[in-house]
């Protein structure tokens, strides 16, 4: 069941008697790495979570920051790996099923969320099947609940073949105080609301923390199904109910079902909570208290209401066609006690199943592979004979050609608030009623994090922060998804704590606090861990929406302009992966203090009004950044010309290298002394590669194509597998 | 040629919100004495093979890789002559 | 001038209909419960996008027994006007009020992106603000949007005028590739005999602001308006 | 208590975008003589009602008036009795 004979003698020790069945199970549920964080609580604790917008850090359903005008951005993002590895569709549903019910348990509509997902190679036919049956199932859901998909990223790597990655962030705005998810006020019932309970996912807690493997198809918990039509119905229905303001608290079921929502909600207010599980509306027979205590049905929620008001708050309900029922209420002694009517099914104080989770602080270890992989050294590696090529092939992979196939699928617009759609940086939206933009964005990377993990875990953050940066919003906060192999393995162990302590250190440097996030180990297959992946989902603030950029260039005549400078870095690049087949050498470095500079002066330039375009560069570097911008104008394709300075790098270095801390912009020309004055205030280095127009994509005399064959070649690079 | 007609219907305990969804409807049309509904897929595939058996073994293995997903999905073949 | 959105269960463009109505129009809009049975005081009606009982069954075909679907009738028969967008034309096609059905798109997948639609008829309450042969850039999205009718009720349609937007170029030819989900005839909106209902499957309530990237669906609101206008000054 | 499977097909002629693109992904398996395939829907009702011919009766109502569409689709039904 997952717990080690450590943990079970210390269950004996803690309630001086043999746990039953059901408490048992509770204790497993609430003591895995899924709900109990046991390996990564301390780390967490490495991470800045205050600064003056938050109202709500880690610790709460989701994370909470101030925008002014009374209102907040409330997100959360959440990985469901291995239920879309064994069901990509459901997986996936599921999952954005979840953590739409995170934001809006704290009271805020939800208006965006975002996908991160990483898979193994496309030539395979299960990758194609997983990843277009996890694209399907985003879709599927988050289409059916007018929830716009507005972002995200896919990277495709033979690493996460076994296991791939689906992380969904949700972002909501929130009008007034955020809701509790506290079960307050002793005597208070409990009300059970949303779907009836059936064997949906039982274990799946467990299951999360466990690696995949062989008996992973046999042992999987029954699949959960989603329901987007009931989950529309619940987010309007639970909204509405706050509005009431008899909601005293209310929490989604998520893992673990009925317990963890139950014990949480009493560990945080320090009460005790009393339910009968007779009363549990069921899809099946036969169910014993076991089952209906972990059941992982989806679309439901706990609400504790304010004594005497249940039936204003059940009406709300019925009106939106769910159930609604009493099942318990909160008690003062600190008790989980679960009644099947007049039998008790389990009494566990919560503080065992919350405050008592063992923590393991362990010992890493510097992974074997790593020392050979970082003395990679690709000047060995022969140049290109053809830059044309080289750049077709980098734009033809599946990780930088467009991923509009995906975002295709997603209704991005609903809501009527995405003024940057995807495709470009980051997404923005409106804030109606206001001249407020929200601008959204995830990013990671594990090959980064592979080859150096405390590098790969600053870049995560900086290269989000960059993101917001290059459409001229300033951030206000992060969450993340912690994607690792198995913890209890001292390499993995060392990368994550690596990871977790360059992404801090980010994030004090910049002063970005991380608000929530969700922890995902021990996804590996036949023991052979994923790279590891930090992903980082940023909100980022634009004060003035009209001030904004895109990365597409508009038009013919501006001048394009790289901010920061290039260094010889190909390591752990895409043009290696992509033109080599490799994923070796050093990741690029990054200066944080630089880094802070570059994206001030972009954001100060695009605040002035100065420019037509900015693209932060990442994968594949400043000649593919090039290549993009002339895709993805809001004007249709877009020609260029420039002069790439090499500075004794070798060609490919220059064109291709991923150095951090650089945006690609272009302007006016006059607005070039504007440009000049900011980056000189900012000690930002700048260069003027050459102009926009015409109907090729030309770089020194090394590159000169069609943008219509880029296009193509870009369009098809993904579409192609599917 | 072969007929073969393959319904595809979800494992027993996996949720069908729209068998749900699809009751409910009936119910507000009146029809009370509906106990449950559950929905399901049908195909048919019009199949060269030399015997009826030959075709029902490939429309199985069609099943099995494609028309149905193992994972929530039971599936149930017939396999009938047809006129080319 | 008072509009009426209807909330359907799973409706999840309701919102954006009233504020494209309310605050961008800057008309009288009020939202009806799909258990409503009157819509008395109404000049018109917008059955929104969505998915209404989750699109279960078939797209529309639970909705349409809605009680406020008999209202809506009546109040259709009564020469109100009617506007069904994306889900609400669906839900038109199952009540009835339109003729012909939806099928899954082409290619089977959900598709949400701008295209760009014909005005075939812009001598209808809906399209009045339009020039005839006028090219719209809306958005779309949606599943089933692949727009089917016999061959006699498609020559009725064509030859009475009563298909009001057709899929096409930017340059306003109508080809196959421009068609987004292999709907007959290229046919994105359709209007009754009577010319007071039509059903589209583009957005215009996403393109109805500069803000969003276009503002070409504006002048389906603004054409009821004047057109509501007018009747009344008669 | 009768069991009564519902099925549903488009009307013949009718372009059935799901079959063919079924149709497309079979054969990319390497299943080339597969010459078409017709998708439609599949339901199972519980119903209460006295004879086998009145659950029919009734279940034919369900279908002409909710369950098919008559503009693209037919049904069939299947009665069976069921156990409680
Ligand atoms: N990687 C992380 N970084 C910051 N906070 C985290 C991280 N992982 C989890 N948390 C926080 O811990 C709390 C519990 O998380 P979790 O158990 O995933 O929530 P839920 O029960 O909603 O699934 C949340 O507030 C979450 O934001
Ligand atoms: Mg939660």
């Amino acid at each position: 069941m997952g717990l080690t004979d450590e943990e079970y003698a210390r269950i004996l020790e803690l309630l001086g008697r043999e746990p039953n069945e059901t408490e048992l199970g509770m204790f497993a549920v609430m003591w895995s790495e899924h709900c109990g964080y046991k390996n990564s609580r301390p780390l967490l604790k490495l991470f800045p979570t205050q600064g003056p917008r938050v109202l709500q850090g880690p610790g709460e359903n989701a994370g909470v920051v101030d925008i002014g005008d009374g209102q907040a951005v409330v997100f959360k993002m959440e990985s469901h790996n291995h239920p879309s590895a064994i069901e990509p569709y459901q997986g996936a549903a599921t999952g954005v099923g979840g953590i739409v019910r995170d934001i809006f348990a704290m009271g805020a509509r939800p208006i965006a969320c975002l996908d991160s997902l990483r898979f193994g190679d496309l030539k395979e036919r299960r990758t194609v099947y997983l990843f277009s049956g996890v694209v399907a199932g985003i879709a599927g859901y988050g289409n059916a609940i007018g929830v716009p998909t507005v972002g995200g990223e896919a990277f495709f790597s033979p690493s996460y073949q076994g296991n791939p990655l689906v992380n969904v962030m949700c972002v909501g705005l929130l009008e007034g105080a955020p809701a509790k998810g506290a079960a307050a006020g002793v005597g208070n019932p409990v009300l059970l609301v949303g779907a009836k309970t059936g064997r949906d996912g039982i274990h799946g807690a467990t299951f999360a923390s466990e690696e995949l493997g062989e008996a992973s198809e046999e042992r999987r918990p029954a699949v959960q199904v989603g329901d987007p039509f009931r989950e529309k119905l619940l987010i309007e229905a639970c909204l509405e109910a706050l509005k009431t303001g008899y909601v005293v608290g209310i929490q989604d079921l998520g893992a673990a079902g009925i317990t963890s929502s139950a014990v949480e909600m009493a560990g945080r207010a320090g009460t005790g909570m009393e339910i009968d599980i007779s009363r549990v509306p069921r899809r099946e027979p036969g169910m014993s208290p076991y089952e209906v205590m972990l059941s992982e049905s989806q679309e439901r929620m706990l609400l504790v209401v304010e004594k005497g008001r249940e039936e204003e708050v059940k009406r709300i309900f019925s009106r939106w066609g769910l159930d609604a029922t009493t099942i318990g209420r909160v008690t003062q002694d600190g008790v989980m006690r679960v009644w099947d009517g007049k039998t008790l099914a389990a009494e566990v104080p919560v503080r065992y199943l919350t405050e008592e989770v063992p923590t393991y602080v362990r010992e890493g270890r510097v992974p074997e592979y790593l020392a050979a992989a970082q003395a990679f050294d690709w000047h060995t590696l022969p140049e290109p004979a053809d830059y044309n090529e080289a750049l077709l092939k980098l734009l033809a992979s599946p990780n930088i050609a467009s991923h509009e196939w995906i975002w295709r699928q997603y209704d991005h617009m609903v809501q009527t608030n995405t003024v940057i759609l995807p495709g470009s940086d980051a997404a923005v939206l409106r804030v109606k009623g206001t001249s407020k933009g929200l601008a959204l964005t995830c990013d990671g990377n594990g090959r980064y994090t592979y080859l150096d993990p405390y590098t790969g875990g600053m870049i995560a953050v900086a290269e989000a922060a960059r993101n917001l940066a290059a459409c001229g919003a300033e951030p206000l906060g992060l969450t993340d998804c912690l994607n690792f192999g198995n913890p209890e393995k001292p390499e993995v162990y060392w990368q994550l704590k690596q990871a977790i302590e360059g992404m801090a250190e980010a994030c004090r440097s910049l002063g970005i606090p991380v608000v929530s996030g969700n922890v995902s180990l021990y996804n590996e297959t036949e023991g052979r861990p994923i790279f590891p992946t930090p992903v980082v989902g940023m909100v980022g603030l634009l004060p003035n929406i009209e001030r904004r950029a895109q990365q597409g260039f508009r038009g013919p005549g501006d001048v394009i302009v790289l901010l920061g400078s290039t260094e010889d870095e190909l390591g752990g690049s895409e043009y290696l992966y992509a033109l080599h087949g490799l994923e070796l050498g050093r990741p690029p470095r990054l200066d944080l203090k630089k880094e802070a500079r570059v994206q001030e002066a972009c954001r100060t330039a695009i605040r002035e009004g100065l420019l037509s375009s900015a693209h932060d560069l990442s994968d594949g570097g400043l000649v593919v950044a090039l290549a993009e911008s002339c895709l993805t104008g809001p004007n249709g394709p877009q020609g260029a010309r420039v002069e790439i300075a090499r500075a004794g790098l070798r060609r490919d270095s220059a064109y291709f290298s991923e150095t951090q801390s650089r945006i690609l912009i272009s302007l006016p020309e006059e607005n070039l002394p504007r440009l000049a004055a900011i980056a000189g205030r900012l000690g930002v280095p700048y260069s003027v590669l050459g102009r926009t127009g015409g109907e090729r994509l030309e770089v020194d005399d090394a590159i000169s194509l069609p943008v219509n064959e880029l296009q193509r070649v870009w369009k098809e690079g993904l579409a192609c597998y599917l | 040629m072969y007929l073969v007609k393959v319904y595809v219907t979800l494992k027993k305990g996996i949720l069908d919100p729209q068998g749900v969804t699809i009751r409910g409807a009936l119910e507000a049309l009146d029809y009370k004495n509906v106990r449950e509904v559950r929905t399901g897929k049908y195909m048919e595939l019009e199949l060269d093979a030399p015997t009826a058996e030959a075709a029902r073994e490939e429309a199985a293995e069609m099943a099995r890789r494609l028309l149905a997903n193992p994972v929530i999905e039971d599936y149930r073949l017939e396999v009938e002559e047809a006129r080319a | 001038m008072k509009f009426g959105v209807v909330v359907f269960p799973g409706s999840n463009c309701d919102a954006d209909c009233y504020h494209a109505v309310k605050n961008v129009l800057g008309v009288e809009c009020d939202y009806l419960w799909h258990e409503d049975t009157d819509v008395a005081g109404y000049d018109a009606i917008i059955l929104p996008g969505g998915f209404s009982y989750g699109d279960y069954l078939r797209t529309g075909a639970i909705a349409r027994f809605s009680p406020i679907m008999a209202a809506v009738a009546d109040f259709a028969r009564a020469g109100g006007l009617v506007l069904g967008i994306c889900n609400g034309f669906q839900i038109l096609l199952e009540a009835g009020l339109l003729p012909g059905a939806m099928r899954r798109n082409v290619g089977l997948s959900f598709r949400c992106e701008f295209i760009h639609v014909r005005v075939e008829n812009a001598d209808t309450p809906f399209t009045g603000a339009y020039r005839p042969g006028q090219v719209l850039r809306l958005p779309i999205a949606h599943g089933e949007g692949n727009y089917y009718a016999d061959p006699e009720t498609l020559a009725a349609l064509e030859a009475g005028g009563q298909v009001v937007l057709r899929y096409s170029e930017p340059d306003g030819r109508i080809s196959e590739a421009a068609n987004p989900n292999g709907s007959l005839h290229n046919i994105a909106a359709l209007i009754n005999k009577e010319g007071n209902v039509l059903g589209m499957m583009p957005h215009p309530e996403r393109a109805s602001e500069a803000i969003l990237g276009s503002e070409d669906g504006r002048g389906i609101f603004t054409s009821m308006l004047r057109y509501l206008e007018r009747r009344r000054g008669r």
